[in-house]
């Protein structure tokens, strides 16, 4: 780690396991980031993601190496890739396998006083991908952000548990709810999992990420509502109507994919939940803060409430009482 | 250079508040600062009983901050204390100040007086200012004379000082900061949020599920300044400042009008980082007006 | 698609309106645009007497916006028609809103019946929300038998449509509209500024000379919104909605709450600009959410 | 003038005087810029600071140009030229003669709600110059931008009126007053004045402008309080306490030099405002707007009512009353 990396870190736990020349250090110098900074360029200790060792006098302390959620990107591009749809690649430090597919980073836009969350849609290095839609003020002012610096809280939420799955996974993604499903997509594969991907959109125009999902060699499906076909018909036209799936997208198209398979609307599905399919569902809200100090996103479940900033966005179909979203 | 304040006995070496609702219960600012930084904290509004708040959405936006109509979800005071209290001492080493609500006098008490009984809360703010729950809440902060029961019934089970977080729709704020005084507060908090609304563009309708929702953030600044700076006159006993606060000038602002602490809110949630700046700030502040000892400024807007 | 609106017979052809105050009297926005674009405006306020306002420093800044505390200063009724009117015709062809203020309520019924004679005059505002004046202004908007008395003198003595500005600061403001609807107001105008402060951090002395000041602009606008929301649900009379309003999906909005039109103050004086560039964007945002009718979206938020 | 001018003019003023092919045109197309410019590319007229030929079918119009007050102005530089003094270059478009100093711009600064006033204190072709001082938070964000474009209202307020001047003119600033009496020292010499100025700065370290007092050839005397003389003591030296003079600087230095010179102390001198003395006097105050709508900035006059930001900033000593200030 070099001593740009200590700039985009804040805190640095002191080691719970022993080490003789471990001591106590003031908790200002802890979190004085500055301070840090100085200490390591000029000793020039050591330093890697995990551990960061610092020179106080004639002792050596040893640190654990905590991220700041807080950082400081660079836009590396942003780019219009479907009509009103944008990709924005961010760069900088990133700690390994510190972002899991579902989890979401919180972007503070310039002018606007809440951040607005954005599913991470591509790890790579010391890059993401975000993929967003226009819909408002806040993302008509993103689009036009094409160089310079974004304040970031990353990685927020919990992410999908690829690990919940056998050897098997159907992803199933909804208009924008397609950018995280393309990371999970990735790690899934990369986990020797026997991937189905089913990719919904208004119309064929709108369809994005093909070209991603055929390099990747996946097995995956498009369809078009446009065409008369969603992804639930396609889910049963594929015959994989009980097979235990991964989704992200707007709440219409969950509730029915948690449905019987054989209701006939959508609107039907919505008095017919099925529990005997089981799901892992990123859900949305408009958020206060994004970190799961404000209560502002939170819905009731059966576990009680959960936050969707925190406990979520990704949550079990189980648990999910569909009558209080 | 001296942060130090007195709130009516509880000592805290710096006025900067993370206020109730903006900080959960202390544990979910770890990932950005040492929350000792802080003053002491306000608890999310807790109540007798787990209370699950309004359905959602229950956030929007203005450009001088934020809506919200959370309605005071939060596991109760049960909880609080035996779940929640014994994992915050793990990084916390301060006290708390305890943020009471309830919907009836008798939950008041009930609420208030099992937060007495605990080691880490300084304070007891009741808040009889949420704007977002049907019963209770502000309903109580516009009636002086419900006000001062509550506030009376609860001093008889607190031992700990106990302040009045007051809500600007309040009619006659000043009339009921004094009522509140003479009933015994031993401080008062202004303000909580003020009402409002956004409506959905496309569709017309409001955006937050109860309608309305509390509006704060920087927006409402120079409103609470005022509203401070009108009951200060008025009353003898501390006020901690709410409203808008979002830098260290604010922060001078607010004491100058008379707040002997100030809370803040909306800032922390858009900006986590924000209260290690602000103290920064303020001490640079201190600095440059040369300001010693920082108790020295309240209410000096008066003199 | 139609911006037309029907203020109580004066007809205007979109819905934006310079706000009392941020105007002058039509003639300070000649460098920047033509003024024959905006719906009417509203003049200055206007009392009998010329009058000289408060001292400097009149304004102060906070993120949402700005304070004044201007105090009505302008040149009385009789200069305004004798001599800037006429001038006023000469660039501008539309109809006026006068905006009428007194420090009694002789004087609202004497400036009223001579702004009522002039032809340029479509509909006259009675101010009784200034918040910057000692006698009068918003003293007269907190009471509603005073304010309906000042309203049913003016009546009397005017033909053309009279609107009442209202302010915040009114304690109960559903029943203020209430009862001015009852005394025979063609409209309501929601709202004038709020009250508010800044002090000077260096000295913590108020910034304004007049201590307090009127807060305006986006800092305002979830506030005023939800005042015009909930005052429209109880009267039948056209409401001009001002706040805070800085684009056209604020007037969208406004008008959903309930507006049938706007007035715009702060923006226009911190962007000249501001007016045709809300009107453009007024008119890609009814093509957006194909409204065909402007008026038809006037308290949809109801619906 | 070049179509890259014409972004800058919003309005074209039909012609009063009569001309053969000049016929009445849409009030629209005379306010909507973005039609001329396109008009102007497609058919190529010609076009100078002061009229535009227009060709509408088989008729040419013929306009009054009328300079946009709001203009974005490019920053060509902004350096530290005193200890928290800056120098702001803008450049853009700017008509001949269209800034006279004293003068002022009216600067939205990002991320505040309102305009910062800025006298100018140099003119020269495409450019000018901003003197301004870092007081508080307006100023201390403009310190920190250093490309891009600003946007700007100008020219604001009256400015100095040299004409009202015989031969000679005597100039004093204090502090930061200094500003636009540079612009309009050069204008004075420019008009072959007798020019003395006289410039009173807190310390030596504070003074700015002496190269380019010294490159106009002016006769010039700086002061400073840290050495015991102020503008009106360094006055009295020069024996120049009767002539006709133009300020700009804090108030109290402005009522000494408006009182009688044998007072002792400016405290004394407050009393004894000497109209027999002629000045200009430049004034400030916390503005609205800036180009006269919101009455934020009006002082009581001998004539009534003024507002600084339009019939001022430049009063006649006279006209003051000095009580009400
Ligand atoms: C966990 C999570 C992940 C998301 N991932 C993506 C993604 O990968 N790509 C993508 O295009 N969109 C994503 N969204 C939705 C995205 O956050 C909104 O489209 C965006 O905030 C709209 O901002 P705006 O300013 O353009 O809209 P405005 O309507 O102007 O925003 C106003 C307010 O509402 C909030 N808001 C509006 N729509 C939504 C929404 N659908 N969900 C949450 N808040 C909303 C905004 O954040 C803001 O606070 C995600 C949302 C969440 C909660
Ligand atoms: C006609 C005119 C010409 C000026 N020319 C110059 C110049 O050439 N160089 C220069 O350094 N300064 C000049 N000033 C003063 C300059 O406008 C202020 O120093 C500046 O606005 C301070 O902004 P701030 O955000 O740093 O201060 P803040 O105190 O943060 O500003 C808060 C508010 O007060 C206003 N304000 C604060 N101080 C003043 C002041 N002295 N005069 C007017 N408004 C003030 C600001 O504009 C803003 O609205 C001029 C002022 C006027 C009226
Ligand atoms: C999301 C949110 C939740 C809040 N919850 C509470 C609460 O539970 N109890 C309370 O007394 N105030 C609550 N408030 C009000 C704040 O404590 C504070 O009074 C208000 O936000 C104004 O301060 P600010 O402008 O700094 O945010 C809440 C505010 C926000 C934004
Ligand atoms: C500088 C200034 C002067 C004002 N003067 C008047 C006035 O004379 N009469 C009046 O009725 N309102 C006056 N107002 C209030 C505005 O008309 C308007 O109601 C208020 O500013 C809220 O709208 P805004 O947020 O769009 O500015 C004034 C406002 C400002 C900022
Ligand atoms: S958005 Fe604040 S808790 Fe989830
Ligand atoms: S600042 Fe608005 S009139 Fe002068």
């Amino acid at each position: 780690m070099t001593p740009h990396v200590l700039k985009h870190i804040i805190s640095f736990k002191k080691l719970k396991v022993g080490f003789k020349t471990v001591r106590d250090t003031a908790k200002a110098m802890i979190f004085s980031r500055e301070k840090w900074i100085l200490a390591f360029l000029e000793y020039q200790k050591p330093c890697d993601e995990t551990f960061a060792v610092r020179c106080k006098g004639i002792f050596f302390e040893i640190y654990e190496v905590i991220p700041l959620k807080n950082r400081q990107l660079e836009i590396i591009c942003n780019n219009e890739i479907a009509p009103d749809v944008f990709c924005l690649t961010l760069g900088g430090i990133l700690f390994n396998e510190e972002i899991h597919p579902g989890q979401f980073v919180n972007i503070h836009v310039p002018g606007k006083s809440l951040r607005r969350p954005i599913s991470v849609s591509r790890i790579y290095g010391d890059r993401i991908d975000l993929i967003y839609k226009i819909v408002g003020e806040g993302t008509e002012i993103l689009r036009n952000i094409k160089s310079g610096y974004l304040d970031v809280l990353l990685p927020c939420g919990n992410g999908f548990d690829l690990s919940a799955f056998q050897n098997e996974i159907l992803i199933i993604g909804g208009g924008m709810g397609v950018a995280p499903l393309f990371a999970l997509t990735s790690e899934a594969i990369k986990q020797c999992k026997k991937v189905t991907v089913i990719f919904g959109f208004r119309s064929p125009k709108d369809a994005i990420l093909e070209e991603a999902l055929m390099n990747l060699g996946v097995d995956y499906h498009f369809c078009f509502d446009s065409e008369g076909v969603n992804v639930v018909t396609m889910r049963e036209q594929l015959g994989m109507s009980h097979m235990p799936f991964a989704a992200c997208g707007p709440l219409p198209m969950l509730r029915a994919l948690c449905s019987m398979k054989d209701a006939d609307t959508v609107h039907e599905r919505q008095n017919l939940i099925n529990d005997d399919i089981y799901g892992q569902l990123s859900l949305e809200a408009r958020m206060g803060c994004g970190f799961g100090a404000c209560m502002g996103c939170s819905i009731e479940t059966k576990q009680g409430m959960k936050r969707i900033c925190k406990e979520g966005p990704v949550f079990n179909s189980k648990e999910i009482l569909w009558d209080k979203i | 250079m001296g942060q130090n304040i007195d709130l009516s006995g509880m000592m805290i070496d710096n006025p900067l508040i993370p206020a109730s609702g903006a900080f959960g219960y202390g544990m979910d600012y770890q990932d950005f600062f040492d929350v000792n930084e802080v003053g002491t904290f306000c608890t999310k509004g807790t109540t007798l009983h787990p209370h699950k708040g309004n359905p959602l959405p229950r956030i929007a936006e203005y450009s001088g901050g934020m809506l919200n109509c959370v309605g005071l979800e939060n596991p109760g005071v049960e909880t609080v204390v035996r779940e929640y209290f014994p994992k915050l001492r793990n990084t916390y080493h301060k006290k708390v100040i305890a943020n009471v609500c309830g919907f009836s006098v008798d939950d008041y008490i009930k609420t208030a007086e099992i937060f007495d009984r605990e080691e880490c809360v300084g304070l007891i703010e009741l808040n009889i200012s949420c704007p977002n729950v049907h019963a209770g809440g502000a309903a109580f902060g516009k009636d002086p004379s419900i006000a001062s029961e509550i506030l009376t019934e609860v001093k008889k089970v607190c031992r700990k000082p106990v302040y009045v977080k007051c809500t600007p729709q309040c009619p006659d704020l000043v009339l009921m900061c004094k009522t509140l005084e003479a009933s015994g507060a031993d401080g008062l908090v202004l303000l909580n949020t003020w009402l409002g609304m956004r409506l959905d563009i496309r569709t017309g309708k409001p955006i937050l599920s109860n309608i309305t929702g509390g509006v704060s953030g920087p927006g409402i600044f120079p409103l609470s300044l005022y509203k401070i700076y009108e009951v200060y006159k008025n009353v003898n006993i501390p006020i901690i400042g709410c409203g808008g606060i979002s830098n260290g000038r604010d922060v001078i602002e607010m004491m100058s009008a008379g707040a002997s602490a100030i809370e803040i809110g909306t800032e922390l949630l858009t900006d986590p980082m924000a209260l290690p700046r602000i103290k920064k700030e303020l001490s640079e502040l201190m600095d440059t007006y040369n300001i010693t000892e920082l108790s020295e400024i309240i209410g000096r807007a008066h003199k």
